[in-house]
Order: structure tokens, then C-alpha cells, then sequence
């Protein structure tokens, strides 16, 4: 018992936690990120990897739909809580906490869904005998197998979202219940598999509630597809002050800084946001702000790996307003880093005062791509580079139309 | 350890590589083959050089044979590559005409 | 027997202590960034994060080929160990082997293997991208990297490790007429850590890549034999590059101590404060750059060798 | 005697992973076995003092065998995996091939009264690295100097084989297109 104890006591010092963001409680997930970050907790990067999902916002029925497939992948001990208001947010985390630290609990929840199982079991050797082999197939956790790769088409195929899951075209083979890959040809001309692989909605640095459907030839995708996933109710109205607009753009720029794998600079980012959220000294965070864009700025291999990645042509620029994605991922990095200067030094001492005319400055301000466009963007791209280019391009899907979905072919 | 058991051990290998490149059609699989019975040469020529004369210079033998068989991969590769972009397959028995 | 046995287990404790310590080095570095005034519990991070792992249960997972999952995620450790079996301190390594040199770069070519294996085994698009993002890589820094390692070979004129690192006892250290060897070992030592810079086959734009459906014991040990090829890394880097044992005043096994320390302790660094060298970039330079620089130090080594007999 | 046992060991292993190559349904599985057929033979040859050849076998192996189970995947254009059908063509008349091959070759090496052992002289050190390099670099030199021209020769030869897309696409028919026109650019701006 004493050593069970002990290692559920340490256990508890590194919880890693999901969390998901539903369109609309931005700063429900930022206030989240800063209690991670003063805890110690690191945010988890897949389902496997977490102990605790904490959804960001009330989530719509086909959000909810994917975020309970994505609770059906935590390896266990594990605990779900939902937090609307930033303030919720602590206690959400110390009730996450004592479940985990409920033995008999997480043993029963572990028997609970062993039990499901034993049909699936049997699936599942079944599948292992006719060994997987192009890894075209989808891996889902254990229990969701029949379910998930059975109705394709309809919602259950959402899939597991984000990491493991994939539904397959339109072939109707399908062995160990999951169908194989379709081929195409691919940019070099050779005949390469096409497997289906959604992006998103629950993924880190990822906008909430998109979901991207990609066609994946190896990791170049060669058509995608968006949907946005909504919340089910309406969001608390964002902040408009251009303290949050320059958090907004700094938090922007952290996800691009992270998914570009530079830790340092993406945790400077995240710090001169929350200063900005938590009402730090005006010049403290421009001085802060100002020594991470001189960081971004000097690093010769940041522009090189970023060089002329996701070049958006101006006419995309122009259907989306100011200022305009236009540039590289490069580009628009440092273009989220110098607007939220300019949002600082004109108004940060102000306190957001709400005068009519702010009002309209305010709402001529960029509010971020429409996910509409984004399919154009990534066709072509890799994995690695959709994902920088979705961060860089900052899809607004608070406000995006909820039945916006487009698609764009390959070729 | 004798030189019969290394031989014997040798000629399975190379025989098991020989099935398969006999009986595979998949051209990667063949190469599979090919390798497996220059994996039994290399065998069996390492046993001639302990058993029979072990002098410097025999090493140089089993360098060749490595190198060889790293040229089978490299065009072999090259020419399944060739076949799956030109034909977009790459079974032998779909390659036959180009004999005639 | 009995007492080589031994000796590997004492060998085997000592590169854990080194894996322990760059963990939590990461750690501190980690909370550090985060701004957290008191960096006890970053230190302590790998112990925590040990405890979660162990009580964290594994995954099944629907049509996963287990056995390679498992084999892969277990073969990095194994590597690690077999490669600083042949690492001397102070002139005795466990298994002194003839052509030691040839067998660390044997050992991290399996590397290649156990990555590639995790990220197929787990059967998700995501590992299995992180593990042919590996592969790519893989072709791109194991050739520079054996070049590199060819260099303080030719100069003492010998692949056993004991005699490399006695060809610098008293002369001057490999690493200051072979700089560039140097820095592309190390590079190559990132890259076969799947650590920092070239830690895309891990990359957090893959939801974690090959460790994307790991979980408790199978994710601790994956990640135990990352910091545990980091920490082999920067031990054989020691006799090869940086003078082995060699120093004054202290004792031979405290300078071997001290240098590997500081190594590894550069390499964890390197970590947060580099971007990742995303590979469709790296590829091209790992050929068209690295290679015949390298090519150019090895050429320099064996002329002033050649000279020098 | 200890020699003789993992001998056996290692022989079992290469053999047993070397049937395995044509009996398992995953491509991956196949390529590995082949790796661990390579490795076995590669410590096998560590026991008769080749240390240089012996690692460098399961240094080129193991990276050839990573590479192959890539090529495995992207080639087997059905997957009989996941499909199970046969791809194999004149399954009898291969087995008759394979077993006669080994009658005849394990007979020979039975029958023939094979010389003893010449025990090498003693203060020469045969199995190493330096007295392969000796030979490659001396008395052996022109079978090197062979063996070089004919890997250039298969680089180059493999390369214009597999790659559809010469200097003239991505440079255009002057060669003076810049920046080349690539699916994919690459981190040196060519």
C-alpha cells in the first residue's frame, strides 16, 4: 500500500493534461495554459499521453461527440472536467486531481471498460492475424473499434479526430473492420496509397473546433476539407480591449513558435501573454514583447525552416481583410508580434476605454482567416507544413458560419 | 563448430533464399530472396576462410560479396521503382514482355 | 564471468544515472522557461513523471502489430546499452572491442530500426509519419556521422576506442583539429537521441509522432532510451573527441566524469533553445552540406596522418 | 564448447527468421526477419574472429533492412496483409528447386573430405581490420579499385532509373530557371 500511495502522490506532480478548446472560450484555454504552467503540469500532445481532459466551454452535440472518443482514448487513471469561465478553471484541475488520486475509483473505471471489451477482443486478435501492412489502417483505441469504423459517413466516423483515427474513402473492403487505402497518383508521379486523416478538433496548437479532413499521400496533403465543430451554446462575448487583442496575437504567435518545435521562444510568448491577460506593468510587457520579437527576428534558422512556406497570394489576402495573411509563415509570425506592439503602444495606457470611435477601429482590426479558405492553403503542403500554415494564418472559427465546410480537390 | 555444420547451415540459408526468389512475384520480394542466399554465401565463405586458410587477405572476399549485394539493392530499388511509376506494378510476371 | 557481469550492471546503473540526470536537468531547464521561482520541482520532474508512467496503463490498440511496437520501443534502451558497452574510462570499457567504433555505429544504425518500428507498430497515421520522418532523417545524418567518426579513427590508426583515446593523451584533443567532425557528431547524436533540433520524428505538429499512442510503461521505456542514447552520445564523444581521461590534477575517471557531464549537459540545452530543423529543409543540407565538409575534415585528418608517420 | 552452443543458437535463429521472411502476412515483419537472419550470421561471424566484417554485416544490414521495409510498403501494390492471397507463382516447382539445392550443397559439404583445420601462424592477426586493410590497400588493391567504378556506376544508374524529373524540369529548357522549380524545395535554395 505504501508504495502505491507514494507513486500516486508523485504521480499527482506531473499530471499532463488535454485540453480542448471550444470556439469561442479562448480565454477559458489561455487560462488554463497559465494554471498549467504555474503548477508545473505539462499539456499533454496526444490522448495517449494524457491524464486528464479539460474542456474549454460548453461544446456542441457533434463536439461532444469527438471529445467523448477522445476520453475513450486516455489510457487510464483519468479524469474529465469541463471549465466555462476562466475562474473555473482551478478548481476543475484539484477536482481532476482527487479522481486521479482515487485508486478504487480509477480501478473500477478500468474494470468498466475492460469489460466491453471481450467481444472486441476477439476483433482485435482477428485483426492482429491479418497483421496490419501499409499502415494505411486506422489505429483506434481498443473499445471504439466496431462502432467507429462501422458507420462511416455518418457522425460516428468523426473518427477519433485528432491522432489515431482515420476513415478510409470509399473502398469496401475491410479487413479487421477497416477499410483499405484507395490509391492516386502522387506529385512524383508515383501510385501512392490515399488515406483519410481528420485534423483535429482536439490537437495542441490547433484552432478550436476545426477540423481538417486531409487526403494524405504519404504526409503531402492532396485535398482537404474543413468543417468547424461549434459550441452549444453561445460563447461569453471576447474581450475587445487591445490588452486582449495583443494577448490574442502573442498567443497566435505561440502556437506558431511551438509547432516550429522552438520551445524557448514559445514560452517567452505565452509569458508575455498571460502578463498582458493578468494586468502586468504597460512597460514591462512591451519591453518583454519587444526582446521576444528581437529574439524571432534574429534567428537566421527560424527563417530558413520558415522560408517560403504557406505563401499566401494576395488575393487570399484581400477576401480576409486587414491585415492580411500575405507572406510566408515568416511572415505572418512577425506580423502577429509587430501588431500586437503597435495594439500596446497606442492603447495599452489607455485601459480600454470604450468610446464609440475605438469601437469601429476595433472592428476593422483582422480577425483572422475564414476557415473556408484554409483548404486552398494546405492543398499540397506536408503534414508538418499545414500545420504551421493553419497556426500562421490564424483561422477564426469563434465567428466563422457554423456551416461553413469547402473542399478542394488535388490536382 | 566444424566447417560441415557452417556449410550445412549455409546451404539452408542459401536454398531458403532460393525458394523465395524463385517462388515470390513481387519484385522487392524476390530482391528479399536474393539477399537471403548471399546471406548464406557470405556464411559459408566466412567458414572456408576460418576452416581452410585463414590469412589476411581472404577478408577481402566477404567485402566483395557485401559490396555486391549492396549494388543488387541499389538497382534493384532503382528498377522497382522504374517498373511501379511506368506500370504502376510491380509483379516479375507483369515484367515478362520485356524479354522479348 | 561473474565479474563481467558485474561490471555491466555497474555500467548499466551509471549510464541510467546519466539518462536520470539529463531528464532532470530537462526538467529544471523546463521550469526555468516557465518561470517558476522554485526549480525543486523541475528537478525532480523525471521521478514524477516516472511514477505517472508506471501507474499509467498501456494501450491496446485495433489492429497494432504489438510485437514490433513493443520490440522497437524496447530497442532503444537496448542500443543505448550496447553502445557504451564499448565506451573506455580511462583506458578500460566494459567490452574493449577491436572495432568498437564500427560497433557504436552499428548500435545507432538500429536506432533507424527501433523508430521506424515504434511509429509502424502503433498502426495510427501520426507514429507512423514520426517514423518515416525518421528514416528520411536517418539517410541524411548517419552518413556524415560515420565520416565523422572515421576521422579520430584514421588519426590514432585504430578503431579500438582505448587506443583512440590514447593517441590524445598528452597531445592535443581530436576536437581542435577536427572541428567539424566534432559538430556533426554531435549533430549526428541529436539526431539518433530524436532530441531537440532534430526531434521531428517526435515533433509536437504530429500530436508527438512515434510517441503519439504511447502510454505508461511503453512510453516511459521509449523515453528512458532517448536521454539514455543522448547520455551514451556524450560519453563516447569523450574518448573519441575530447580527450578521453585526459586532464590535470583530478583523476582520470573524474575528468571522463566531468567532460561527459558537460556534454550532455550542452546537448539537453540544446533542446528549447533551437527550432527544429524541419526535414525537407535538413535533407538537402545533410547531402549537399554536411557530407563534403566532412568529406574535406576527413581528407585534412589523413593527410596531416599520412604526414605525420 | 561455449562457441559450439551459440553457434547452434545463432544458426537456428538465421535460418528459422530466414523461413519466416516468406511465411509472415506483414511486410514488416518479413523485412525484419530478414534483419535478424542478417544479424544472427553477423555474430556468427564475430565467433571466427572476422570482427570487422562481422559488425559491419549487421551494420548494413540493419540500415539496408529499414530502408527495405519502406520500399516493401510503398511496392506491394496488394497488400496481402491485410488481403490475404497468395503472391507467389510456381510454389511447387520452387520448393523442388529449394530442396534439391540443399540436398546437393549439404551433401557436398558432408561428403567432401574437407582438409583440417590449418591453424594460422601464430603472432599474425588475421581476422582484423588492419590486415583487411592491408590487403585492400596492397596485394588485394586492383578488386577494390573494381568494385569502386561499379558502385558510381550504380548510384548514377540507380538514380536516373528511379527519378522521373532530370535538371531540365526543375530548371527549364535553358537551365536557367532560379529558383528551380521543385514538388518540394528543399534547405540549400539550389
Amino acid at each position: 500500500m505504501g508504495v502505491r500511495q507514494w507513486l500516486t502522490t508523485l504521480s499527482l506532480r506531473q499530471v499532463h493534461v488535454l485540453v480542448v478548446e471550444v470556439p469561442g472560450w479562448w480565454s477559458t484555454r489561455v487560462a488554463a495554459q497559465q494554471q498549467l504552467s504555474a503548477r508545473g503540469w505539462p499539456e499533454a500532445s496526444s490522448p495517449a499521453d494524457a491524464d486528464v481532459l479539460l474542456v474549454c466551454g460548453h461544446p456542441g452535440a457533434r463536439f461532444d461527440a469527438a471529445v467523448e472518443q477522445v476520453w475513450d482514448q486516455l489510457p487510464g487513471p483519468r479524469a474529465r472536467e469541463r471549465a466555462e469561465t476562466p475562474s473555473d478553471v482551478a478548481d476543475a484541475l484539484d477536482r481532476a486531481a482527487a479522481v486521479l488520486a482515487d485508486t478504487d475509483r480509477q480501478r473500477r473505471d478500468a474494470q468498466d471498460r475492460d469489460r466491453p471489451d471481450d467481444e472486441s477482443d476477439q476483433h482485435s486478435t482477428d485483426a492482429d492475424a491479418h497483421e496490419d501492412s501499409d499502415g494505411d489502417s486506422g489505429a483506434n483505441s481498443h473499445e471504439m473499434s466496431d462502432m467507429d469504423h462501422g458507420d462511416m459517413g455518418d457522425m460516428g466516423d468523426m473518427g477519433d479526430m485528432d491522432m489515431s483515427g482515420m476513415d478510409h474513402g470509399d473502398m469496401d473492403m475491410a479487413p479487421g473492420g477497416i477499410p483499405l487505402a484507395g490509391g492516386g497518383d502522387d506529385r512524383d508521379g508515383l501510385e501512392m496509397d490515399v488515406l483519410q486523416v481528420p485534423l483535429g478538433p482536439v490537437l495542441p496548437c490547433w484552432p478550436a473546433g476545426l477540423v481538417l479532413r486531409c487526403s494524405l499521400q504519404g504526409d503531402v496533403v492532396v485535398a482537404a476539407e474543413v468543417e468547424v465543430l461549434t459550441a452549444g451554446s453561445t460563447a461569453p462575448a471576447p474581450d475587445l480591449s487591445p490588452r486582449a487583442e495583443a494577448a490574442r496575437l502573442c498567443d497566435q504567435a505561440r502556437q506558431v513558435l511551438e509547432l516550429s518545435g522552438w520551445g524557448t521562444a514559445a514560452q517567452q510568448a505565452a509569458r508575455v501573454r498571460d502578463d498582458l491577460l493578468t494586468g502586468a506593468d504597460a512597460a514591462a510587457c512591451r519591453a518583454r514583447l519587444g526582446r521576444l520579437r528581437a529574439t524571432v527576428e534574429r534567428s537566421r534558422l527560424l527563417r530558413w525552416s520558415l522560408r517560403d512556406l504557406g505563401r499566401a497570394s494576395t488575393t487570399h489576402g484581400a477576401a480576409v481583410g486587414l491585415p492580411v495573411p500575405v507572406g510566408d509563415v515568416h511572415d505572418r509570425l512577425l506580423s502577429f508580434l509587430r501588431s500586437a506592439g503597435d495594439l500596446l503602444d497606442e492603447r495599452l495606457d489607455e485601459k480600454a476605454d470604450h468610446h464609440p470611435a475605438d469601437q469601429l477601429k476595433v472592428s476593422a482590426r483582422w480577425t483572422g482567416t475564414d476557415p473556408v479558405e484554409l483548404p486552398d492553403l494546405v492543398t499540397g503542403l506536408d503534414l508538418a507544413a499545414v500545420r504551421l500554415v493553419v497556426a500562421s494564418v490564424a483561422p477564426d472559427t469563434a465567428t466563422a458560419d457554423t456551416s461553413a465546410t469547402a473542399e478542394v480537390d488535388g490536382g | 563448430m566444424t566447417l560441415e555444420a557452417v556449410l550445412v547451415v549455409a546451404a539452408a540459408l542459401f536454398s531458403v533464399g532460393l525458394y523465395g526468389a524463385i517462388s515470390q512475384q513481387v519484385v522487392v520480394m524476390v530482391m528479399m530472396g536474393l539477399e537471403l542466399m548471399l546471406n548464406g554465401v557470405i556464411l559459408a565463405a566466412a567458414g572456408f576462410w576460418w576452416f581452410l586458410s585463414p590469412d589476411p587477405t581472404g577478408q577481402v572476399l566477404l567485402l566483395v560479396v557485401i559490396a555486391a549485394m549492396t549494388l543488387e539493392m541499389a538497382m534493384g530499388f532503382a528498377v522497382a521503382t522504374l517498373l511501379h511509376r511506368s506500370r504502376g506494378s510491380d509483379m516479375t510476371d507483369m515484367a515478362t514482355d520485356l524479354s522479348r | 564471468m561473474a565479474e563481467s557481469l558485474f561490471w555491466a550492471l555497474v555500467a548499466a546503473f551509471l549510464l541510467g544515472c546519466l539518462a536520470v540526470a539529463a531528464a532532470s536537468l530537462d526538467g529544471a531547464l523546463g521550469a526555468r522557461g516557465r518561470g517558476a521561482g522554485n526549480l525543486a520541482g523541475g528537478w525532480s520532474a523525471p521521478l514524477a513523471e516516472t511514477a505517472r508512467l508506471m501507474r499509467q496503463r498501456r494501450r491496446t490498440l485495433v489492429a497494432a502489430d504489438v510485437l514490433l511496437w513493443r520490440t522497437g520501443g524496447a530497442a532503444l534502451l537496448v542500443a543505448a546499452l550496447l553502445k557504451v558497452a564499448v565506451v573506455p574510462v580511462d583506458g578500460w570499457a566494459l567490452a574493449d572491442l577491436a572495432v568498437g567504433l564500427v560497433w557504436f555505429n552499428a548500435m545507432d544504425v538500429t536506432v533507424w530500426a527501433a523508430v521506424w518500428l515504434t511509429g509502424w507498430g502503433a498502426n495510427s497515421a501520426h507514429a507512423l509519419i514520426g517514423g518515416y520522418r525518421f528514416l528520411a532523417q536517418g539517410l541524411a545524418y548517419e552518413l556524415p556521422l560515420m565520416f565523422a567518426l572515421t576521422a579520430p579513427a584514421v588519426a590514432a590508426g585504430s578503431l579500438r576506442l582505448a587506443e583512440v583515446e590514447a593517441a590524445q593523451r598528452g597531445g592535443a584533443w581530436f576536437v581542435l583539429w577536427m572541428p567539424v567532425a566534432f559538430a556533426v557528431y554531435c549533430l549526428g547524436v541529436v539526431a539518433f537521441s530524436v532530441w531537440g533540433p532534430l526531434s521531428v520524428a517526435a515533433g509536437v505538429d504530429l500530436a508527438g509522432g512515434v510517441l503519439a499512442e504511447l502510454s505508461g510503461v511503453d512510453r516511459l521505456l521509449v523515453l528512458a532510451g532517448r536521454y539514455a542514447l543522448l547520455a551514451t552520445g556524450a560519453a563516447f564523444a569523450v574518448p573519441m573527441f575530447l580527450g578521453g581521461a585526459d586532464g590535470p590534477l583530478l583523476p582520470g575517471w573524474a575528468w571522463f566524469a566531468l567532460k561527459t557531464l558537460l556534454l550532455l549537459a550542452v546537448l539537453v540545452a540544446l533542446k528549447r533553445r533551437l527550432p527544429v530543423l524541419r526535414p525537407d529543409r535538413f535533407v538537402e543540407v545533410g547531402w549537399l552540406v554536411l557530407l563534403p565538409a566532412v568529406l574535406l575534415q576527413v581528407l585534412v585528418v589523413s593527410v596531416v596522418a599520412v604526414w605525420r608517420y | 564448447m561455449l562457441e559450439s552452443v551459440v553457434f547452434w543458437v545463432l544458426a537456428v535463429l538465421a535460418v528459422a527468421s530466414g523461413v519466416a521472411v516468406f511465411r509472415v502476412d506483414s511486410m514488416a515483419r518479413a523485412t525484419y526477419a530478414l534483419a535478424v537472419s542478417f544479424v544472427a550470421v553477423g555474430l556468427a561471424l564475430l565467433l571466427v574472429d572476422l570482427h570487422y566484417i562481422g559488425v559491419i554485416t549487421v551494420l548494413m544490414m540493419v540500415m539496408e533492412m529499414a530502408v527495405m521495409a519502406v520500399y516493401m510498403v510503398m511496392f506491394m501494390g496488394m497488400n496481402p496483409a491485410l488481403m490475404p492471397m497468395s503472391m507467389v507463382h510456381d510454389n511447387r516447382a520452387a520448393i523442388a528447386a529449394a530442396v534439391t539445392t540443399f540436398v546437393v550443397l549439404a551433401g557436398g559439404a558432408l561428403l567432401v573430405p574437407w582438409p583440417s583445420r590449418r591453424e594460422p601462424d601464430p603472432g599474425t592477426v588475421a581476422g582484423t581490420a588492419q590486415a583487411l586493410g592491408e590487403a585492400i590497400m596492397g596485394s588485394k588493391m586492383l578488386v577494390m579499385l573494381t568494385v569502386s567504378p561499379a558502385m558510381v556506376a550504380t548510384i548514377v544508374a540507380g538514380v536516373v532509373l528511379a527519378g522521373a524529373r532530370g535538371r531540365y524540369d526543375r530548371l527549364g529548357d535553358d537551365l536557367d530557371r532560379r529558383p528551380a522549380d521543385d514538388p518540394q524545395p528543399g534547405g540549400v535554395g539550389r
